[in-house]
């Protein structure tokens, strides 16, 4: 067989792909743009799944001794709640904002593995799917998100509850990892001509380091998750004290995946505000390479602090005296990054869309939850803290007050690249408003809460404790919350109905290359791969007065990958294999790998030629 | 883009001509630290500090040189795999140490 | 059949890095590695943590038997030089040999895997099994993973020299037979970790 | 966040008018907590410098540097400024250090171990699903759920648990540390005034974590010492025979009352003095502040007794009717129990 360029001439008009359409189109696709596009979907389903399991939570606590639900039933909602929220929602929905963008900010056609990627969602989708099926076969996981053993060894729980969070984890952890390995294959091999790593912007930047902590932090929940399986399914001993195991040791597996995982949350929504607040500043990012490397540093301090999470497990004075200094060192790199941001607007041109408001209120909330954060890194203090509504609404004012109000700012920025439709600005601007206050009415009261004795993870509280007026006001901001979440959802549904006329530039000040090109873009993004000449890119061109990147190649047909169905099967193969092993049917596990494996064996048999777009020639069609 | 492929022909050529003789020294060096640590056991008279550090160093050195040689780590173009390698060892350098001081305390 | 029957105009020096899908290949399949490292690393930390709760189960310094390790380490180690041997004659572009070496390879990776087979039968009729103690489960747990990388790596290995029977040597064959050499001898590497700290200082205590 | 700034204000002068003193961590009722509070004062005190700058300049930012309808100028593209980055670099820097002097510092006096002093009172607290276990084995003593310490001293406290992780702590004392099943973990608090304090489990354990509650009880040293000898005391059982051996054959097989019995479930003495049913039923006749919802002890008793799994879902306390108890027979053992009270 020829060489590849040889071939690509030889055969642009000749191989027929079979290309589909409606449905099969999406279950098939390998175009990022679209898988973005259904993370996005399946992710706000879920995000809404969460919300509504937040909001029975809320309900419960309103008043003391409240029997809305059972104390059983309560423990599954907040285990399921935050489960969900971080696996199967903001998860997805990073990964929904990296799909649609990362290739376009970069200039590339698509990712490095285009076929991983869309096996990465289903395996996702899949894993999240099994997950929330315990609702519905009544064994729900109750063992809190960090499924502390031995409460969720099979000793304490014997029921299939916890099974399903350690199956569903593992599916969904599995596109997790080809997610995380994919973006930095992307990122390392794909970029334009001229865009060395100091010209990549930040928001790429943080997709970068959040893909090296995914692919070193996710091996090891996936150990972990097999050591708790082992345990449930097959009577081993890691975690089982009458055989020799110990449950600190599950603590210490869970943290050291669990501490750089939100920064894996977190590190996406820097990029975003980065990119959201320099547009709508029309200024360059102040201190670009200081902000990247505060990044690093974050990310890399970010393996170094598990043990924080573990100051009253009784590690000794020295593993918390060393947890502590380390853990309070993050401030200063994050610091660094709230003061760039600051200084970004300063002496710029702020222009107030939704998406800025959603930055600029993100950086005081972040900054709220950071400054606890150190005041929770003082390991004396946080006994004092440490399971308390104190950490509860830290870790709220950084995950949702950080990450969500980074992912609404994104998402009303890049809307229009990913479906050619604005969204309404006076709705939005509801949306941010109600969300924002609802927000800080549900967390800011539960930091006292925390301070005046009330620990975290109860079902409900008895009275005459103080307990009362700060759980009511919480629960309304919570219900102001899901009012802003329902805003959003009316919103997006009347974009749906107007018709594709966003603009390329959609925000007239882009500054990176996405916005050099249609919105939404052909499914080739670039008919020529561009050649960038510094730091924003499309800024400077604009600048120089052009209205076009200079291209770097000559036109000529575009190679693309064959769409295919293996990444859905493959999935549905895991996902039963996982309901064989839980319910011990090993003819069931057995035939769901088998049908896994032998879509690993066609994907490895057949090659993919891919087929041959020409542009012109589309046009000329259109 | 990332030039970490460029192959000049002047490398091709040295590619080419590269023999096996590296990769058998590589391999009777393999063998004799394996040798070396299994003697150590083997022999049973030496005490339990000291064999341990003798079966680390020798692990740590032979997993250097296959990891030079074999998986021609050594070789130009091998700075992310570099970077990949090292950066898993340093989360499991720190997984270790808590292995060995944390889990009991 | 000669070698040069199956490679139709030239074939670059290095055919695993000659084309983009073949350098993201070399390099996503590192990044995985680099994962690996830590997978590896997580199930020893979990051992060294574990090692010493035996329990009422046999003691390793009865259990491993020292000749046995060794045979299986003397296996895995030649096995990992017959497939360097494997990627230099692919660089000659030399299809016979290169068929020959892989199958030197997975002929030694199943009789590594069936040594080990025989080894875990013969702790399981000694009382030695996953849910005996923590010792049991987490050793279990680390050479099984390890044992199951091994038989993946021989499936993969045979499915390529069928590859390479009907495709030939090109562009989109080399960085297979590349990345399955390179994850040989990641198992290799990983196997050194094994018999020091799981059996000579389990023999030793 | 214009709205966050008086937010702040509110709610620290909120502060002072909610919470328990026998509960909140803002209000100190020993040293250890002490030592833990002013750690969070420094800290709450350096974040809202660092608050107060931050919101400073995002609202000078965000008023003065608006753009106007219809203004198209560009902005100076300005790249960095190697000064400003270093302020901000090395200022955290300054103040982390201010912050992590002390934090060490505590780190290791909270660490010291008084398992070995022979002044200290030595306390192994046990945690079962949903109750607490006190042993006092210098005394050779066994209570539950209502910790009974002597001010002035030091308590040193081995914690361990019985089935799954839980966290002791009063807050108002001291912070909690975990109770890991398997292996002990030790921590020490003083107690310098006389009273009541609430402890509470602080990791999730179950359907009834939330309902784990416990009572720290001070009192004076010669108090303390006759707490002792009333616990060392034989037990004194039911006066009715009848009643006396229905108690012993259905409650005694568990729980324990002077010297009969066992201690798989809460240690009874003494029950009618207690200031709970269960840790969370106040007992009106008992507490220094009844509330108009709470029932007297005989009651809270009787609840209990007939259906446990209503007040603490997942408990292990068969119900009276597991227990084939009669309803003379839930009344009397409740009577009887309720007017077990020990004098100290």
């Amino acid at each position: 067989m020829a060489t590849h360029a040889a071939h690509a001439h030889a055969h642009a008009h000749t191989h027929t792909v079979k290309r589909y359409k409606g449905l099969m189109d999406w279950l098939t696709t390998v175009d990022h743009k679209k898988i973005g596009i259904l993370y996005l979907l399946a992710g706000f389903i879920f995000f809404l799944v969460g919300g509504l399991e937040a909001i029975l939570i809320r309900i419960q606590l309103m008043k003391p001794m409240n029997d809305f639900v059972a104390a059983d039933t309560f423990n599954e909602l907040l285990t399921m709640h935050g489960t969900t929220m971080i696996f199967l929602a903001a998860m997805p929905m990073l990964f929904a904002l990296m799909n649609a963008v990362i290739p376009l900010q970069i200039g590339a056609r698509d990712v490095a593995f285009p076929f991983l990627n869309a096996l990465g969602f289903w395996t996702f989708f899949f894993g999240g799917l099994l997950l929330n099926i315990s609702w519905f076969t009544g064994t729900v996981p109750d063992a809190g998100w960090t499924s502390y053993v031995p409460l969720a060894g099979p000793t304490y729980n014997g029921t299939h509850g916890v099974d399903y969070y350690v199956i569903g984890l593992q599916i969904a952890g599995i596109g997790t990892l080809l997610g995380g390995i994919n973006f930095m294959a992307t990122i390392i091999n794909m970029r334009a001509p001229g865009m060395s790593f100091m010209r990549m912007p930040m928001f790429t930047w943080a997709i970068f380091i959040t893909s090296v902590l995914i692919v070193f932090a996710f091996p090891v929940l996936t150990v972990g998750l097999v050591a708790i399986m082992f345990d449930r399914l097959f009577q081993a001993n890691f975690f089982e004290v009458g055989g020799g195991g110990n449950g600190v040791l599950w603590e210490h597996i869970f943290w050291v995946f669990g501490h750089p995982e939100v920064y894996i949350l977190i590190l996406p929504a820097f990029g975003v505000i980065s990119e959201v607040v320099a547009t709508f500043a029309r200024k360059r990012l102040f201190g670009y390479s200081s902000m990247v490397f505060a990044i690093v540093l974050i990310a890399f301090l970010g393996f170094m602090v598990w043990a924080h999470h573990m100051f009253t497990t009784g590690l000794g004075p020295v593993a918390n005296a060393l947890f502590s200094i380390a853990t309070m060192l993050i401030a200063v790199p994050t610091g660094v990054k709230i003061f760039n941001w600051l200084f970004t607007l300063w002496g710029g041109s702020i222009k107030f869309t939704t998406a800025n408001l959603f930055a600029v209120g993100f950086i005081p909330t972040f900054v709220l939850g950071g400054v606890t954060g150190v005041m929770l890194a003082s390991a004396p203090a946080d006994y004092q803290y440490h399971d308390s509504y104190f950490v509860v609404a830290h870790f709220h004012y950084v995950i949702v007050g950080g990450l969500i109000l980074g992912i609404f700012a994104g998402l009303h920025y890049w809307w229009p690249k990913m479906f050619g439709r604005m969204l309404n600005e006076g709705l939005g601007k509801l949306t941010f408003w109600t969300f924002f206050t609802g927000f800080h009415l549900t967390f800011f009261v539960q930091h006292f809460l925390g301070l005046l004795g009330m620990p975290r993870r109860v079902w409900t509280y008895l009275p005459n404790q103080g307990f009362e007026t700060m759980n009511l006001i919480s629960s309304i901001g919570a219900f102001l919350m899901g009012i802003g979440t329902i805003v959003f959802v009316v919103n997006v549904i009347i974009a749906w109905a107007k018709p594709r006329n966003a603009a390329a530039d959609a925000w007239e000040d882009g500054r990176t290359l996405e916005w050099s090109i249609p919105s939404p873009p052909p499914e080739y993004n670039f008919k020529q791969i561009p050649l960038v000449r510094g730091l924003d890119a499309w800024w400077k061109e604009k600048m120089d007065g052009k209205t076009a990147m200079t291209p770097a190649e000559p036109l000529g047909p575009i190679h693309m990958p064959s769409p295919s169905i293996l990444p859905l099967i493959m999935s549905i193969g895991l996902f039963i294999a996982g309901f064989g092993f839980m319910y011990q049917n090993h003819w069931v596990a057995a035939g769901g790998i088998l049908v896994t494996f032998v879509c690993m064996f066609l994907r490895s048999v057949y090659d993919d030629h891919g087929f041959h777009i020409d542009p012109e020639e589309e046009e000329v069609q259109a | 883009m990332a030039s970490n492929h460029s192959v000049s022909g002047e490398e091709a050529k040295r590619h080419k001509l590269e023999g096996p003789q590296k990769h058998i020294v590589a391999f009777v060096l393999s063998l004799a630290l394996t040798i070396i640590a299994f003697a150590a056991v083997a022999a049973g008279e030496i005490n339990t500090t000291f064999t341990y550090i003798i079966l680390v160093v020798m692990a740590l050195i032979q997993v250097f040189v296959q990891l030079a040689f074999w998986m021609h780590m050594k070789d130009r173009g091998h700075l992310f795999p570099i970077i990949c390698i090292l950066s898993g060892v340093f989360v499991v350098f720190a997984m270790v140490i808590m292995a060995v001081y944390w889990v009991w305390w | 059949m000669s070698a040069h029957q199956h490679v139709e105009g030239h074939l670059p020096h290095e055919p695993e890095k000659a084309t983009l899908e073949g350098r993201n290949k070399v390099l996503g399949f590192w990044i995985f590695l680099g994962a690996e490292v830590v997978l590896f690393g997580t199930l020893f930390s979990a051992f060294i943590a574990l090692r010493h709760q035996v329990l009422d189960g046999p003691h390793p310094s009865h259990l491993f038997e020292l000749p046995m390790v060794f045979a299986a380490t003397m296996i895995l180690l030649t096995s990992s030089l017959m497939s360097v041997f494997a990627v230099q004659a692919m660089h000659r572009n030399k299809m016979k040999a290169l068929i020959g070496w892989l199958f030197v390879t997975i002929i030694l990776g199943l009789a590594f895997l069936g040594l080990e087979i025989y080894e875990f039968n013969t702790y399981v009729s000694e009382g030695h099994k996953m849910n005996t103690s923590a010792f049991s489960s987490s050793f279990y747990t680390l050479v099984g993973f390890h044992g199951a990388h091994v038989a993946f790596g021989v499936l993969w290995i045979s499915l390529l020299i069928a590859q390479l029977f009907k495709k030939g040597l090109t562009v989109v064959t080399a960085p297979k037979i590349y990345l399955s050499m390179i994850y040989w001898h990641f198992i290799d590497v990983v196997w050194v970790f094994i018999f020091t700290v799981v059996y000579l200082m389990g023999k030793v205590g | 966040m214009k709205r966050i700034l008086p937010l702040l204000a509110g709610m620290a002068l909120l502060l002072s008018a909610c919470g328990r003193a026998d509960l909140s961590t803002l209000d100190p009722q020993g040293p250890v907590a002490q030592k833990q509070f002013d750690l969070m004062k420094i800290s709450i005190s350096i974040m809202t410098l660092v608050v107060v700058v931050v919101f400073a300049i995002c609202v000078y930012v965000l008023v003065r540097f608006r753009r106007r309808k219809g203004d198209k100028t560009i902005p100076k593209q300005v790249e960095g400024n190697h000064k400003l980055e270093i302020i901000w670099t090395v200022i955290p820097l300054v103040l982390l250090l201010i912050l992590g002097v002390p934090t060490i510092q505590s780190v290791f006096g909270m660490a010291t171990d008084y398992s070995k002093d022979k002044n200290a009172i030595q306390v192994k607290v046990t945690s079962h699903l949903y109750w607490w276990e006190f042993e006092y084995p210098q005394y050779g003593v066994t209570t539950a759920q209502e910790l009974v310490v002597p001010t002035g001293k030091k308590i040193s406290f081995e914690l361990v648990s019985a089935d799954v992780k839980h966290a002791f702590w009063i807050p108002s004392i001291g912070g909690k540390m975990d109770t890991n099943p398997g292996s002990s973990n030790r921590m020490y608090l003083e107690f310098p005034k006389e009273g009541v304090y609430r402890g509470k489990c602080a990791e999730l354990c179950g359907p009834s974590h939330a309902l784990m509650d416990f009572k720290a009880k001070s009192v004076s040293p010669e108090s303390f010492d006759r707490w002792i000898a009333a616990m060392k005391a034989p037990a004194s059982m039911p006066a009715d025979p009848k009643l006396a051996e229905t108690f012993r054959s259905k409650c005694l097989a568990c729980h324990a009352v002077g010297d009969q019995g066992t201690n798989g479930a809460p240690n009874l003495t003494g029950i009618g003095g207690r200031q709970t049913i269960a840790g969370i039923l106040y007992n009106s006749d008992v507490v220094a502040d009844p509330q108009p919802e709470d029932k007297t002890t005989v009651e809270n008793l009787k609840e209990w007794i007939t259906d446990p799994q209503k007040v603490k879902p997942g408990n292990q306390m068969p119900s009276a009717a597991d227990n084939q108890l009669t309803p003379e027979e839930i009344d009397g053992i409740a009577k009887y129990l309720a007017g077990y009270k020990l004098d100290y």
